[in-house]
Order: structure tokens, then C-alpha cells, then sequence
């Protein structure tokens, strides 16, 4: 359990006073807090060299460039990617999908084929698809979920027809925590001829992702979300997928040569990444990547796990809370109900005690529908909460339940 | 919760607990949907408005969070036996006392128990609480009035 | 003159040492750097708030929301847009055309609709409309320039045929220079009946860029060449035209409610900003317009202007170098080549004295098609330049000159 | 510019100046491009390997920087009258040379006037220039060796 407390004061945010009390950051969902070392990188970059990647002679420019190639790198290394030209900058998870789901309806998707997702998926893992249907005429199915919020798989298996050419799901669900089968599921969708996309937004800060052990065809995540800078995330494709898709975004570094007549792409990665990228965010990222391969994953996730299960137990003590989604396998997320309590009140009054949680539909609206609710209150833990912060937010609870009594 | 009062008044405790005006109305002239889908709160308003122009009666159905439900209770409380004018004048007052720190809104007695309102500025996300039932309303009286203008 | 002398003191970068020599940065067209406030901008949000926005009722997200959406009031205040509603935050430039391009193809550009660029594009200007050429079955016309890199008014007049539906040209071209009659190429095209989007990536940092003057639909830039940091841009439109446009990427925050089988799209400008967006991005580009707007424009276009003129003038005192492009505006940038030496081995040779200067085709490999050179070296000028930086650059071309006699 | 001597020793300003090999081959065995269209370097290789797989002769044309013109001119020099293995051995060698810090070959007097070339790792974006015309050779050295041992 220790790990955490040297932790805490990596995180200057985490020195903040909210409404007299100090922060407790239950919303690492929604977006990490950043380690110095992360702080430091971005500050660094715009201070010494604040140059453009790949387009100039100059030192400046030669360094930006081979910290942003250094970053790609870490970044392979951390999803064991088996190569850098496998490892795509993007915006972030949403824009990772976005950017794969244009490439994928200009090269591989054909109207009539199937995209298979999940109940349980954010809506940066739906909508998306939606455009495809709406635009590009495939079909969108979905693979229902249990009372319990697990996938369903002897569902998932049925829903395998031979028009599925893409199963897209998340690896952990950001609204109520169920880890997914995700070995398994790759599995199945390969077996019966499909791509998978792994939404990893929430798994990367909580569990190893290793991209060669999941056997996954293509991976998303965001640096925002695992101690990295905002507006930088990672698309990993198989090598030989990338190679056959067409870009989605273009303009400069991604060409080979341009005429007015044609135009010729440049190898992977450039052939993905139009235009002056997130140059500090892929730094702010790497440093984010070396401060986690600094820690024993299994010390990370023991001690969510630690945290969660104390968290969950308390909960169940108390008779006006009803926890949303009990399942099988579920890690730092859990979501819940207060009887004649609107989430959002509730989340005004853990602010007055500065404890800081989510309290809304987490952009899962289906999944919402699916429990018959509009909105919970969700704590997700990191490595920077202890139990002195559930204790915290169990007191609150007592509190908000009194205002409301 | 040093601050729990600011947001949660005993009024708004108890109008959110048993909100007034709640149900539908048989007789209403106009009928609109507030609905704030990005936190669910979903309600529907029913005004009787005469052809004075004054609001005759009022009801709401719906659920939401406490600072909306409570909102739209006293909301009708506060506008029935009003005219559409006398309605769109408080609606322009609520808006500032809501939204503006040290309103003169909030100084005046003539909000009555909608100074309850006055400390919802500091909670910037719950200011569309507050104010999703007016500016339903508002849709409503800016019809009438329109109509009445042709 | 005297503008530029004590802001050089606040660009951290300009303190650093190019093999053993002070830095003297002559690529702002690529990159400008960062003055100190926008570096602090960036690093408070990631020391103190840190949070996600428009997501949570907590305190740190509160805050996060209302500087994000303060940064988009100042955005909407230096490009003078009418509303913040008109304000969409991209990642860039490059971005920001192909955000549109997708958008466009959806909603407002039929098979068949041409679209019209000019002869001095960037290759992001270029390459997205090569790719509704290719994928949506639009048409693709090229405005001619005149020898001396200036935009064919006559030309441009006799191209705008009923079927174009759209205009879209930098403001000042990146590669030159040249400084483009906008408010006169919008009416033009209006009269025409099409819509236009300007290419403002070069000029924002330079002149004056205001939207109601120039009477545009469509305008982009880039963060990054404005003071500001990477991975983050504006993207304005007409707000008519985007509350008609369909969505380019979707997922959580632009949307108001989902279910599997629709979706409903939330109101301007989220509708256009899906996911978390680039929250630390958005705060610095505000603190790099607050740097801008505490600046007379004038002061800087008089400033760049006095710079230019000098340089050309020495310019062409040196027999062997020859201007590429000479057009009758220009501003802040100034391309060449030298007799017998390479662009590239000029640039490597300009490094050795600590200067940085661009050598290649600047992404506008078509205008160098036009001057029929591969390459040109180029010299860009932004308010923390002084003589004393033309000066060493001159110094240094002799000597480049004598290695290569 | 204290440096300039690292990246343009007189060899290579020499044989950028007056490039040897310069201009077609007529009898020519094996013909192939080197582009960089990044920076505009394009050129075109010329060999002649005999059955013996000796390369005989050889020759260029094209435009380009300095670097990678002499870098074609002396790569020619050095592998005209060589077997494809030694040509394939030495462009290992030559890669070593261009890309690492104080690699062996650096050091290694059989590199003859290559050695010039052995201060361009210090310029990353100019690596590329020095080794385009060799990956092109190598292309074709692959391509021969594979004809043979099919
Ligand atoms: C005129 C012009 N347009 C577009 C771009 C692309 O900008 P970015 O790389 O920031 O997307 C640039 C900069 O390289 C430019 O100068
Ligand atoms: C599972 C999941 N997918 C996708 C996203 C979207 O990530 P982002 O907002 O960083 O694009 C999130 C985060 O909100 C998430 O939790």
C-alpha cells in the first residue's frame, strides 16, 4: 500500500486547497493529474528548443525532431509495439478513432459490412461508427451486456456473422470499471475473419496493455489520461493494415511529393500524421510513459485494487447507496446511486469537501439506458489516492445523505 | 460541506423534496419540454395562459436534480397570476441573480423566496440547473407574445 | 526599431547556444517561439488545475471549463468573430482544413462542385482537396501566379465558373511571401457565388487578421507559428455555415444525447470539438493572443517590414544569390538560392553559425515547380529579430559562398 | 562557422565540385533511381556487373547537395573493380561510418577517402543525403545476389 504516499507529492496539483479542504482527486477517469517529470519535459521543450520537427537543417530542429522520434519510440516500447512505424500520434482516444474510422471507410470498409461494438462503450467508441453507418452505408451492431455490466460472450460469439469487419471495444469501462476479456474477445473476432480495435483510454494507466499479447489489430489511448499532457494520444495498427490504408488527414510531413495532378505518401508513421504535430505533448507523453515503466504495474493495480475493494465494501454498508454494474472483474472505477440524491447534487456537495468526483453519464448514455439510470456518482482511483481519500469520501457521504435526509 | 449552505437551502431542500405545482394540467393553453439530456434532468411545463395575457395556472412533471425541480416549483409559484410581461421581467431578473456575483437581484426582497438562488454563481456548472426551466418558459412567453404582436 | 530589443529577453529559447554561437532564429515561418507567459500559461494549468472540462461539477473542472472557454473569447476577440459560437479549437492548421474538408464533403460539397486553390498553397491547402477529389468526386482548380509569385487577378476572376463552390488560399504565402489581396479575392469569389477559406497559418503572427473585414467564411492558423503551443489551432466559420454543416469527428462533449440508433449533436461550437480537447493548448494560445494584443500591430508589421526591406537589399548585392519570388507584397519572409550551393548545404552551413534558417520546399512543392527549383533557403522574420540577426545571417553567406567557390 | 570543416572536408567539397563517374554508361547491366523528394536530391545509377558478379563499371547523373553528390561520386570510385560482396560489405561499413559516433570504421584506414564522411552523424537530417545513392546501390546488389542464388 505504500507506493502511493512518496507518490503524492509528485503531483503539484495535488498541493491545492479546494474550498479550504485538500484536493482529493477521485477523478482520474476523467483525466490524470500530471507528475512533475511530465511538467518539467513540456516546460523544457518550449524553453530550450521550441523547434519544428522534420523540416529543417538546424540543431534546434534536428532536436525537436529526435525527441519527438525518441517519444515514439518509448511509446512502442510501452504497448510492445513491434515496431515505432506502428506507433501513430493522434489528438487523443476520440481522435484516434476518428482518424482510424476515415481511413478504414476509404480503404477496407465496404457499405454492407458489419461494425461490431459493445453496450458498454464511450461515445468516442459509438458515435464515430454511427458516421460510418450514416455515411458510408455499413451496418452497426451491438454486443449486449449482462445485469451485472460483463460482456455478454456466448452473445458476442453470436453476433460473430460474416459480415463483421470490425469489433471495436474498450478494454475497461470509464463509467463503471468492468474489465473486459479483451485476449479472449481478439480472439473470437479473429476467428471469425474480423479486425479488432481496442479502446485503451481507461486500461493504459491501470493495467499492462501490450498490444502483442492481446493480438489486438489496432489500440487507441489518450495522454491526458495516463499522466501525460492533453492533446497528444496513440493510434497502434498493425504494421501490414497501416501499410494497406489510405490517410485520413493530409497535408505537410505526410508526403513524399506533391503535384497538382498527384500526390505521393510518405512510409509509416509520416503517411498518418499530417502537419506540425503535438510536438510538446509527444514529449510530455514519453516523460509520462518512463515515469509508469518506473513503477511495478503490479504494485499500481494491487493497490487500486486495494483501494477499490475497500471502497466497495464500505459502500455496501450503507443502505441508500446502490452500486451500478457489479461485475465479474472490475478495477478502480466504481459507479453508484444515492437514494433522493441527483448525482449532480451530490457531486456539488463532495466539491464543498474537495473531493472531486464524476458525477453524469460519463459519455456512456447506453450503458446509462442499460441500468435505467440517468447519471451515477463515479470515484476512480489512481496511484496517488490512499485510504485516508476513500475514508474522506465515505464521510461526505454521510454528510450529503444528512443534507438530504 | 462548510458551503453546502450556499447551494442547498432549506427552501430549495424542501421545494426539490416536494416540489409544488407538480402534475399535469388539463386545461393548459401551451406545453414544452425543458431537457438538459447532458444530465438527464427532463421536464415538461403546462401554462394556462388567458387571453389577458395573465397566467391563469401552471404545472410541471419531470425529474431532475434538486436545484432544477426546485427551481421550476418556485419558478410557477412565482408567475402564476402574473402577466406574460410581468413573467418575461422576472425571467431577465432570475437570469442575473443566478448568474451574477453580488446581483442586485439578490439584494432585492421582491425575488422573494428566489433568493434562494442568489450563491448558485459560485457553482458555474450548475447555473443551467437553475435556469433550464426559465428559459422553457421564456420559449413559451416569447410565442405569446409573438402571436400577440402579429 | 526599438520594439524588438526588450522582447527578446522573453523568449526563453533565444538565451540558448548554437554550436557556441547565441541563436539567431530566422524560421519563425516554421515555428515561432515562445515568449515566457505563454510557457507559464501552459505550465500552470498542469501544476494547479489539471483538470478535464465541460465534464464535471468539481471545483478543478470548473476552472479548466471557464479558461478554456475564456481562451476561446480571446480568440474570438483576435480574429474578431462575431460570436465564440463561430470559435472551433483544432489541432492546427493542417487540422483544421481537413476537420473541414470532412465536414464540407458531408454537408455542403457535392460530386461534381469544384474547388478552387492558388498556385502558392502549402501542401495542407493542397492534399485534403486532392482527397474529396479522389474520394467525393469533386473537382480540383489550380489559380495561376505571374512570374513574380503574385496571385493572376485575371486569371483568378476567369476561373471562378459556376461550379465552384469554394475558394481557399493562404494569406500570405509561407514559402515567399507573397501577401495575397484577400478582402478582393472574397468578393470576387462571393460575387460568384462560392465560399472561401483563408489560409491565415502565416499571417496571424504578421498583420492584422480580422474576419469581418476580410469578409471570409472559413479561416484557419495555427497556434504553434503564433507564439503559442503545439497541438492546438483555430478554425472560424461563418456560424450559419457551421450550424449547417454536419459534424467531422464525434464523440464525448459534442453531442446531446445518444442512443445506438441516433445521435443528437450538440449545439456550436461543441458540436465541432469532440472529446477531451487540448486543454493546456487552449490556455497558452490565449496567453500568446494576450502577448499579441499588448503589442501595436503596426509596431510589428513596421517592425518585420524595416527587417525585410534590408535583407533584400543586401540580397541583391550578393551576385550570387537569386530571389525566388519578388512579389509586389511581401512580408516577413524571403526566399533564395545561392549559386553552386545547395539549399540543404547552405542550411547545414547557416547552423554552424548558430543560425537557423529553413532550407527545402516549405510543403509547397508545386510554387517550386513554378520557380523550377527543388529548394530554396528561406529567411523569416518575427518581432524578436533584430539587425544584428541580418547582419550575422549576411556574415555567414559570405563565408558560405567561400566554402563553396 | 568553426565547424564546416566537420561536414565539408575539401574531399568531399572537391568531388561535389567535380564529380568522377559523371554522365550515362551505354553498356549498362543494372539501372535504378535514388529520389529524395523531400530535398529534391535525385539521381540516377548506372552498373555494369559482369557474370564474374565483378561490377565493372559504373556512373551517374542527377543534381543534388553536396553530400550526397560526392558521396555518389566516391562511393562509385570505391566499388568500380569490386565483387557485389565486397560493394554489399562496404556499404555496411559506410552506413556504420555515416551514422554512428566514433564507429570503428572511422578509424579504419582501408575506408580510404570515405573517412570524409565520417563527421556527418553530428547532422542528423543530412545522414540521409550521404547514404541515398548506397541504399540505392544496395538495392540492386540484393537484387543481383538474389538472381543468383535462385
Ligand atoms: C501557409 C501555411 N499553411 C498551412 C501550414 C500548416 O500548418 P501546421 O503545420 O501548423 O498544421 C503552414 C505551416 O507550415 C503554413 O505556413
Ligand atoms: C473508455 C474511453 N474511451 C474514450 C475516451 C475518450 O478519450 P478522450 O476524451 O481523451 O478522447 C474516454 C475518456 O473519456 C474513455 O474513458
Amino acid at each position: 500500500m505504500n507506493i502511493a504516499l512518496p507518490l503524492k507529492t509528485d503531483f503539484p496539483a495535488l498541493q491545492q486547497k479546494i474550498k479550504g479542504h485538500d484536493l482529493v482527486w477521485l477523478d482520474s477517469a476523467s483525466t490524470t493529474l500530471k507528475p512533475k517529470s511530465v511538467i518539467t519535459a513540456v516546460h523544457q521543450y518550449y524553453t530550450h528548443c521550441s523547434a519544428n520537427v522534420h523540416r529543417s537543417v538546424h540543431t534546434p530542429s534536428e532536436e525537436a525532431t529526435a525527441a519527438y522520434e525518441r517519444s515514439r519510440e518509448m511509446a512502442r516500447k510501452f504497448l510492445n509495439a513491434r515496431s515505432t512505424t506502428e506507433i501513430i500520434f493522434t489528438a487523443g482516444t476520440t481522435d484516434g478513432i476518428n482518424l482510424l474510422a476515415t481511413s478504414l471507410s476509404r480503404g477496407i470498409l465496404k457499405p454492407g459490412n458489419a461494425i461490431l461494438i459493445t453496450q458498454l462503450e464511450h461515445h468516442a467508441n459509438i458515435v464515430p461508427w454511427q458516421m460510418l453507418r450514416d455515411y458510408h452505408g455499413v451496418n452497426l451492431r451491438i454486443a449486449p451486456i449482462t445485469a451485472t455490466g460483463d460482456i455478454d460472450l456466448d452473445a458476442f460469439r453470436a453476433a460473430m456473422t460474416p459480415d463483421v469487419k470490425l469489433v471495436a471495444f474498450s478494454a475497461l469501462s470509464n463509467a463503471i470499471g468492468t474489465v473486459l476479456p479483451v485476449q479472449q474477445m481478439v480472439r473470437i473476432a479473429h476467428e471469425a475473419g474480423a479486425l479488432t480495435l481496442i479502446d485503451a483510454a481507461q486500461a493504459v494507466a491501470t493495467m499492462p496493455v501490450d498490444v502483442q499479447a492481446l493480438g489486438c489489430d489496432f489500440l487507441v489511448c489518450s495522454g491526458h489520461k495516463m499522466f501525460g499532457p492533453t492533446g497528444i494520444g496513440l493510434l497502434y495498427g498493425r504494421e501490414t493494415l497501416l501499410d494497406e490504408l489510405p490517410p485520413a488527414r493530409t497535408g505537410g510531413d505526410m508526403i513524399k511529393s506533391v503535384t497538382f495532378e498527384k500526390t505521393v505518401f510518405n512510409d509509416l508513421p509520416a503517411k498518418f500524421e499530417a502537419g506540425t504535430p503535438n510536438i510538446a505533448g509527444a514529449i510530455g507523453l514519453a516523460a509520462a510513459i518512463d515515469f509508469l515503466l518506473n513503477i511495478p504495474f503490479e504494485a499500481i493495480t494491487r493497490h487500486e485494487e486495494a483501494l477499490l475493494q475497500y471502497a466497495i465494501m464500505k459502500l455496501q454498508e450503507i443502505p441508500a447507496v446502490r452500486r451500478i454494474g457489479t461485475p465479474q472483474k472490475q478495477v478502480s472505477i466504481v459507479s453508484f446511486v444515492m437514494e433522493n440524491v441527483h448525482p449532480h447534487d451530490a457531486g456539488s456537495l463532495f466539491d464543498d469537501d474537495g473531493i472531486a468526483v464524476r458525477a453524469g453519464h460519463h459519455c456512456a448514455q447506453p450503458l446509462m439506458q442499460h441500468f435505467n439510470v440517468p447519471a451515477t456518482i463515479r470515484w476512480s482511483f489512481s496511484l496517488y489516492n490512499d485510504m485516508h481519500d476513500v475514508n474522506r469520501a465515505l464521510e461526505s457521504i454521510e454528510r450529503i445523505l444528512k443534507v438530504f435526509s | 460541506m462548510t458551503q453546502a449552505a450556499d447551494l442547498y437551502q432549506d427552501i430549495i431542500l424542501h421545494h426539490s423534496r416536494s416540489p409544488r405545482h407538480f402534475g399535469t394540467l388539463d386545461a393548459y393553453t401551451h406545453h414544452i419540454k425543458a431537457d438538459n439530456p447532458l444530465c438527464g434532468d427532463s421536464y415538461e411545463l403546462f401554462l394556462q395562459i388567458g387571453d389577458d395575457d395573465i397566467i391563469r395556472n401552471a404545472s410541471f412533471e419531470g425529474a431532475g436534480c434538486a436545484i432544477s425541480k426546485a427551481s421550476t416549483s418556485l419558478m410557477l409559484d412565482a408567475v402564476i397570476g402574473k402577466s406574460v410581461a410581468e413573467a418575461e421581467a422576472l425571467f431577465v431578473r432570475f437570469l442575473c441573480l443566478v448568474k451574477e456575483p453580488g446581483s442586485p437581484e439578490s439584494q432585492d426582497e421582491s425575488m422573494g423566496k428566489l433568493a434562494a438562488f442568489s450563491g448558485v454563481w459560485k457553482y458555474p456548472s450548475r447555473v443551467k440547473c437553475a435556469i433550464l426551466s426559465w428559459h422553457a418558459m421564456h420559449d413559451i412567453l416569447q410565442a405569446t407574445h409573438q402571436k400577440n404582436t402579429q
